[in-house]
């Protein structure tokens, strides 16, 4: 990590504020704060540079034929994948499989192991501050299978100890689904000691990694995850992509659930063998150009470093948690956890949205909502919140106009004229 | 303050070029109205009673929701109710939606919900017919907030369809 | 069509040429004649600059919360689904579904609709002449279902005809899929006809559009079909998206096969409740600049019109068919099939990829394989063939270079030196 | 010709600097090497027989597919076997692999596979080791054909794992 920037110096940096082109958006007459980073995160140049130029150059259909520019295509594809795979410090890069982002991923994960190792009478362990993407098609699964679903215990941080984790396990437990970070409460999970209790227990880990991989490194073999999954649009790239990670023997043991080009091996009338994992999940013309992009997104944060970005991240989210509990009719659900840049809260006796009307028209983008994470509000017994979303690309100055924007939050029907 | 006052202050107010004082003191007037609708809600709380039609309606932008019933004597509307989670602009549209189309007929409330969407959508409509709903004129300014306004007067519409399902369903059967 | 550009209009317009900006590679030393367009075909500038400018000014989600710029977003993002819908004649837009392309398209029909309304001892009929992408899905349910997979007879051409149709239907058909356009062959299939006659049967017709909405323009009302599917990359937009047409009662009755965020209306503990098509198969994060870059291709090819890309996609292709017959090793197999621009051959003795290597080095991206229809290979009697696939763009010039090309195929240990 | 022969040229010309013209001659030579293995492959052909090991291997960018079988005594190779669909590219080389690697040793064989991959891969390898193979020293500029070049030798390796494997087993279990 020598290449990272210190955090100084990524403070002073305007390069990479102009590494951003959405940062320098007007919205209703503001500068554009964009605190809505965890829903998806900007796109630098370089990112949307290499897009353009697969769709300038090369943009052709990858592994068919043998022709220069299809290998061109072919081989930055296929290269984003050893990327990909060295990112996750995954010992072999044909355990990567592309998809359409963390939901197609967590859901191929449900539907072809899932569904191959979840017998009923079993359980499956998820936790309440799952995102919907790992959540529902587990429930569903268990609805289908007659497995039953157990919702593990979460702290007041909103996450779920190894000791709660173990209070839920049987020797019924087959899979325990849980974040890396939590998207609603920016709590980290110590993924680690998780899959180990999971595993002690004879149960497979299954690692929601879409706010994770933002905000903390990780390594599939040191934490020995089964599988990992996230997105490219919540790691400044682009839309249309994502990863599943799976332990290889585990992936060669899985049937295909979408069937189509370039995932067969010999297709005869009545049946059909399938190709190798990872491209036995990989079926018809892959998101090429936004494969290729992620590859430019991760090469971004292999340049900046993890630790500058999240010293940064941290140190924007304690200044606004700090200001904001100033404010007295401001809740912060988790005033903890600052690792994420997340911040969860309310202002007493203001729906969010309207709250959220106010921040718009002060041009601060943030998300009022239920975060697709209903079992997380039933838990904070909340209809919704206001959920502000930090990046190291991020200001002082921005957090300051945050601040300024929730005093106003009580005039919410002025947006109307 | 009458209902009567009011709506000739407004359509007073809007019939004419306005200087921004006037604006600004009509923006007090509508805040005032919103507010009042929001905090103190028209027929809010829903009833056990099968001569109503519910129904039950999601804002999937928001993921709020509002129900709303709807007793109907023949043609005309005898009683609305309403209940929901939602923001300031969905609930007191639907507080005032509850209030101004109870007492009419099946035929005014459609023409009325479809003079509540022409305003929001910032098309020419009867001013002087909405009542205290054209307070919420600056909907239209905001077209991610449409569906917060017209949630409650969408759910009356549906209701009215049904009734008129019925009433239709009755007389064919008799 | 008022705005269409006539033939001669279009044949001599450099503009059109200076819109795509792959026209102007350089592959081996000559400027690239591009004839793999069924593969994937060239992006315009207009569709490339607006998923830039989502990227650069309002890269954010979609469909959630209320700010202005996530509106603008999802505004335009739905307003690419009534687009889409009007393209294909549909009366509502709440019919078109978006997917990551054809083949997840039609494995969604498959394994939601299919897997609904097939029982054990059904007939699923397809052809010989389908991509697997229409193929092994239907096979593939066939055989978990205990269902039949048939067989409808290819003409000389490469087509099912009506008739041929109405012989395979039995009492049990309960589900017909077709190409519009074969990938192969480029034979065009009557559309409206096959679906009555399926209709008439008593059974559902899913049509394959990926190569037909590019050479067709297809009315999905008057043709009556049950299920639509088709690909952005081929159609002149992004890689990533694609899209499900399906009448909205039968999409009504379909589950989710996907499970996450923003399809969904409430999750209790055990249980949730979907939201209504087309959210209810959009889990998570959809690929929103591609959906975005997928409705600026459809003003393109709207501009132009199909009538004016078609005419000059049949005669660019009937000239190259009239040179290459006149080349005594040269088999073409579906000399017929004009309007696809697809041309299907080989050259006598030579392996269709060493071939291929020598167009390559003449600067000719063409296409060499089973063309991800190995049924079809085997109805040819070939293991591979060659397949040039023209489009609007291309020149004669082109065309004469590709024919010379065709004589040096012999020499094609020379690549090696 | 005789082997030693052809070797003998090749060395000479890839030692010095060539001028336009040896390149050329010796690209002539090189084709006539190539077709020759081409049009009259070597040991093609499959046989049922129990002391072969048979690989078959697809190369996954053409979907042409390749079968290779390897007898092997001891540490050396007896006799190879090989038949596929594939372009000139794999075909020949598939062929001149078998020529090469019949009557080596295990390990030598190993070596040499491993002096090919290095020959297309554009690496420094032993020229005068791999024989005919040398004449597909042009694959180093052709990326995208490795693959077309190395199933062959793939499928032998894989062979080769095999042998090493049961024969580890034999002696484990005698
Ligand atoms: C006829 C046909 N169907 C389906 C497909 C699959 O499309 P995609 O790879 O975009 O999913 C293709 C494209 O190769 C095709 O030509
Ligand atoms: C924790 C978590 N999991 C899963 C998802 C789903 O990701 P996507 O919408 O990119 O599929 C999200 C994003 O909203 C998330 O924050
Ligand atoms: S924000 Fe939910 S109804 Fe207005
Ligand atoms: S092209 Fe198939 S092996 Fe060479």
């Amino acid at each position: 990590m020598s290449s990272s920037l210190h955090e100084c110096c990524l403070k002073r940096s305007e390069a990479i504020r102009n590494e951003f082109p959405m940062l320098s958006v007007v919205e209703n007459g503001h500068p554009m704060v964009y605190f809505n980073n965890a829903a998806t995160a900007m796109t630098p140049k370089s990112v949307i540079n290499a897009m353009t130029e697969y769709y300038e150059e090369y943009g052709v259909n990858i592994a068919r034929g043998v022709d220069a520019i299809g290998y061109r295509a072919t081989h930055l594809f296929e290269a984003t994948r050893v990327k990909v795979a060295d990112f996750l410090g995954a010992e072999r890069s044909d355990s990567v499989v592309f998809t359409r982002g963390t939901t197609a991923a967590l859901n191929l994960v449900c539907s072809s192991f899932g569904n191959l190792v979840v017998e009923a009478g079993d359980e499956i362990i998820v936790s309440g501050g799952e995102h919907h993407a790992n959540y529902i098609p587990w429930q569903q699964l268990a609805k289908n299978k007659g497995a039953q679903l157990v919702l593990a215990e979460l702290d007041e941080d909103g996450k779920v100890t190894p000791e709660a984790l173990q209070k839920a396990m049987t020797p019924k437990t087959k899979l325990v689904a849980l974040f890396h970070i939590s998207n609603v409460m920016g709590a980290v999970h110590d993924v680690k000691a998780l899959a180990k209790v999971a595993h002690d227990g004879g149960a497979y880990f299954v690692c929601d990694g879409a706010q994770g991989i933002v905000h903390d490194q990780i390594n599939v073999v040191e934490t020995d995850v089964d599988f990992y999954a996230f997105s490219g649009h919540k790691l400044f790239g682009p839309t249309g992509v994502g990863v599943l990670y799976g332990k290889y023997d585990l992936l060669k043991r899985m049937p295909p659930i979408e069937f189509g080009g370039e995932m067969i091996s010999l297709v005869d009338v009545y049946d059909t063998t399938f190709a190798d994992p990872p491209h036995r999940f990989e079926a018809g013309t892959m998101p090429i150009a936004e494969v290729i992009g992620l590859g430019k997104a991760i090469d971004y944060v292999n340049r900046y470093g993890y630790c500058a970005m999240q010293r940064r991240v941290e140190y924007l989210t304690s200044i606004a948690v700090e200001k904001l509990q100033a404010q007295p009719n401001v809740t912060i659900y988790n005033p903890h956890n600052y690792a994420s840049g997340i911040i969860c809260f309310n202002i007493e006796g203001i729906h969010p949205h309207d709250a959220a009307g106010i921040y718009d028209r002060e041009g601060i983008s943030l998300r009022a909502g239920h975060h697709c994470s209903q079992p997380m509000m039933r838990e904070l017994k909340q209809f919704a919140t206001l959920r502000a979303s930090l990046a190291f690309y991020n200001t002082e100055e921005e957090v300051e106009r945050f601040v300024e924007a929730t005093e106003m939050a009580g005039d919410f029907l002025d947006i109307l004229f | 303050m009458s209902k009567q006052r009011k709506w000739q202050v407004i359509s007073l107010t809007y019939s004419s070029n306005q200087s921004q004082k006037d604006n600004s003191a009509n923006a007090q007037l509508f805040k005032k109205i919103i507010m009042d609708h929001y905090r103190n809600p028209r027929n809010k709380g829903l009833v056990e009673d099968d001569e109503y039609v519910t129904i039950f309606l999601r804002n999937p932008s928001c993921g709020d929701d509002l129900t709303v019933q709807v007793k109907a004597n023949g043609d005309k509307i005898e009683s609305i109710r309403q209940y929901g989670t939602g923001c300031s602009i969905c609930c007191s549209s639907a507080s005032m939606m509850s209030e101004l189309l109870a007492s009419k007929t099946l035929t005014e409330a459609a023409q009325l919900i479809n003079q509540f969407y022409l305003m929001v959508e910032a098309k020419p409509y009867d001013e002087e017919a909405l009542g205290d709903a054209i307070s919420l004129q600056g909907v239209a300014k905001l077209p991610q907030r449409i569906k917060c306004a017209t949630l409650g007067w969408k759910a009356c519409e549906e209701a009215l369809g049904k009734i008129q399902e019925e009433q239709a369903d009755d007389s064919a059967s008799k």
